[in-house]
């Protein structure tokens, strides 16, 4: 099973998932069409400039591997203080 | 969540600047310093009301390399951070961070850097409400130029 | 010597820089701060004790004006100077500043003007005693050169 | 009545003075020579680099007027914080 976690504004496009990837999945490239047809709230939000995605606490980019047993994280843009 | 003489504190609950940057004054390690430097950020009054969420786990784990990186480059001889999370109030602090060091200059950039870092990198999000409307907020352009001051 | 609410204070008894911030962010022209930044300049170790020695009715005036001018330049809520005179041991609080802005930057670069200014321009002079020995201090080549950074 | 002031190293020259001016001292610079001339634990420190000089709470420099209800302040190096 992979966890997959929304913040910020894409927190209000789905709550957290648990999902068994298909085997074909290896990309965050490929996990984010496989969300985006498979969740149609996700459409378009995921791929937004300014987002950034963490697999395991570590940021990646889209050619980065994911595999089941990870934690995904999609993060729209940051802000604090 | 709290525990005492901890770097860095996320924390849902209010805190007092002044109480930590006692405590944090009084640490051992602050004991030869020269300088010590604080910035409180404060829930401005335009607003009704703010709401900050996190990352738990990988939010505190990004501030920590962040803040190990400052320790290096100004030669701290120590640093605090507390950021809160949840609802606040106008007027209530939102950030705290204090640094310690043997001269000034080390001190003031080193508050500065982490400061910038936290408004811009770190993974907190922050939505505003306004006459019942809530919105989230981006770091402004302003933001990232502050932050890239800091490239070496 | 140290009426409540005043901006400036210099003063030969020791102060508490946290209870001073506390109190500074709670006056009433800081009610809309976005940012307090804070400085407390502390008397090393390396030394057996400093005595500060200044110029009664002048170094008030022109830290007055200085700071004015700070005030003008950073357009902020408010400020604090606090600075001790007499002796002091390592550890004690020499110096305070603390400054309210609507927006972070203002504050940071504002303490860090008055700083500068109160390193090398205002009308203090420092002795520090080492092993029985006394000597006085005059700034560094470093001090003149923070300074600079303000000249618009 | 003029009062003449020395602060920091240069206090540990004189003690603060009350001195009426002789009437042709017009002017810091005149000031120094005369006070070196009188008090000869002066000479050499007043002129020396990095001095500030004030007449009444205002930094002058050389060339300006003093007078005999002045308060003169000879300070050397300055060093807060």
């Amino acid at each position: 099973m992979a966890v997959i976690l929304f913040f910020g504004r894409l927190s209000e496009l789905s709550a957290p998932l648990d999902i068994d990837l298909p085997k074909d999945i290896k990309t965050v490239d490929g996990l984010i069409i496989w969300l985006e047809e498979n969740y149609p709230a996700l459409k378009s939000g995921l791929k937004h400039k300014g987002n950034r995605i963490a697999v395991n606490h570590e940021i990646v980019d889209l050619k980065s591997l994911v595999s089941n047993k990870d934690e995904i994280a999609f993060m729209s843009p940051l802000s604090g203080g | 969540m709290r525990l005492r003489g901890e770097n860095i504190i996320i924390t849902p609950d209010r805190f007092d600047p002044e109480v930590e940057l006692a405590g944090f004054r009084r640490w051992p390690q602050c004991a030869g310093a020269g300088a010590i430097v604080s910035f409180t950020g404060l829930v401005r009054g335009e607003a009704d009301g703010l709401t900050l969420s996190h990352y738990p786990g990988f939010t505190e784990l990004q501030i920590e390399k962040m803040a190990q990186q400052a320790m290096q480059r100004w030669s701290l001889l120590g640093y605090k951070i507390i950021h809160r999370i949840g609802d606040m109030r106008p007027q209530d602090p939102i950030v705290f961070i204090a640094a310690a060091s043997p001269h000034r200059r080390a001190a003031f950039e080193a508050v500065d850097f982490i400061m910038d870092y936290l408004k811009s990198q770190a993974a907190f999000w922050k939505q505003e409400t306004r006459g019942g409307e809530t919105r989230w907020i981006e770091p402004r352009c302003e933001d990232m130029r502050d932050l890239k001051r800091w490239s070496k």
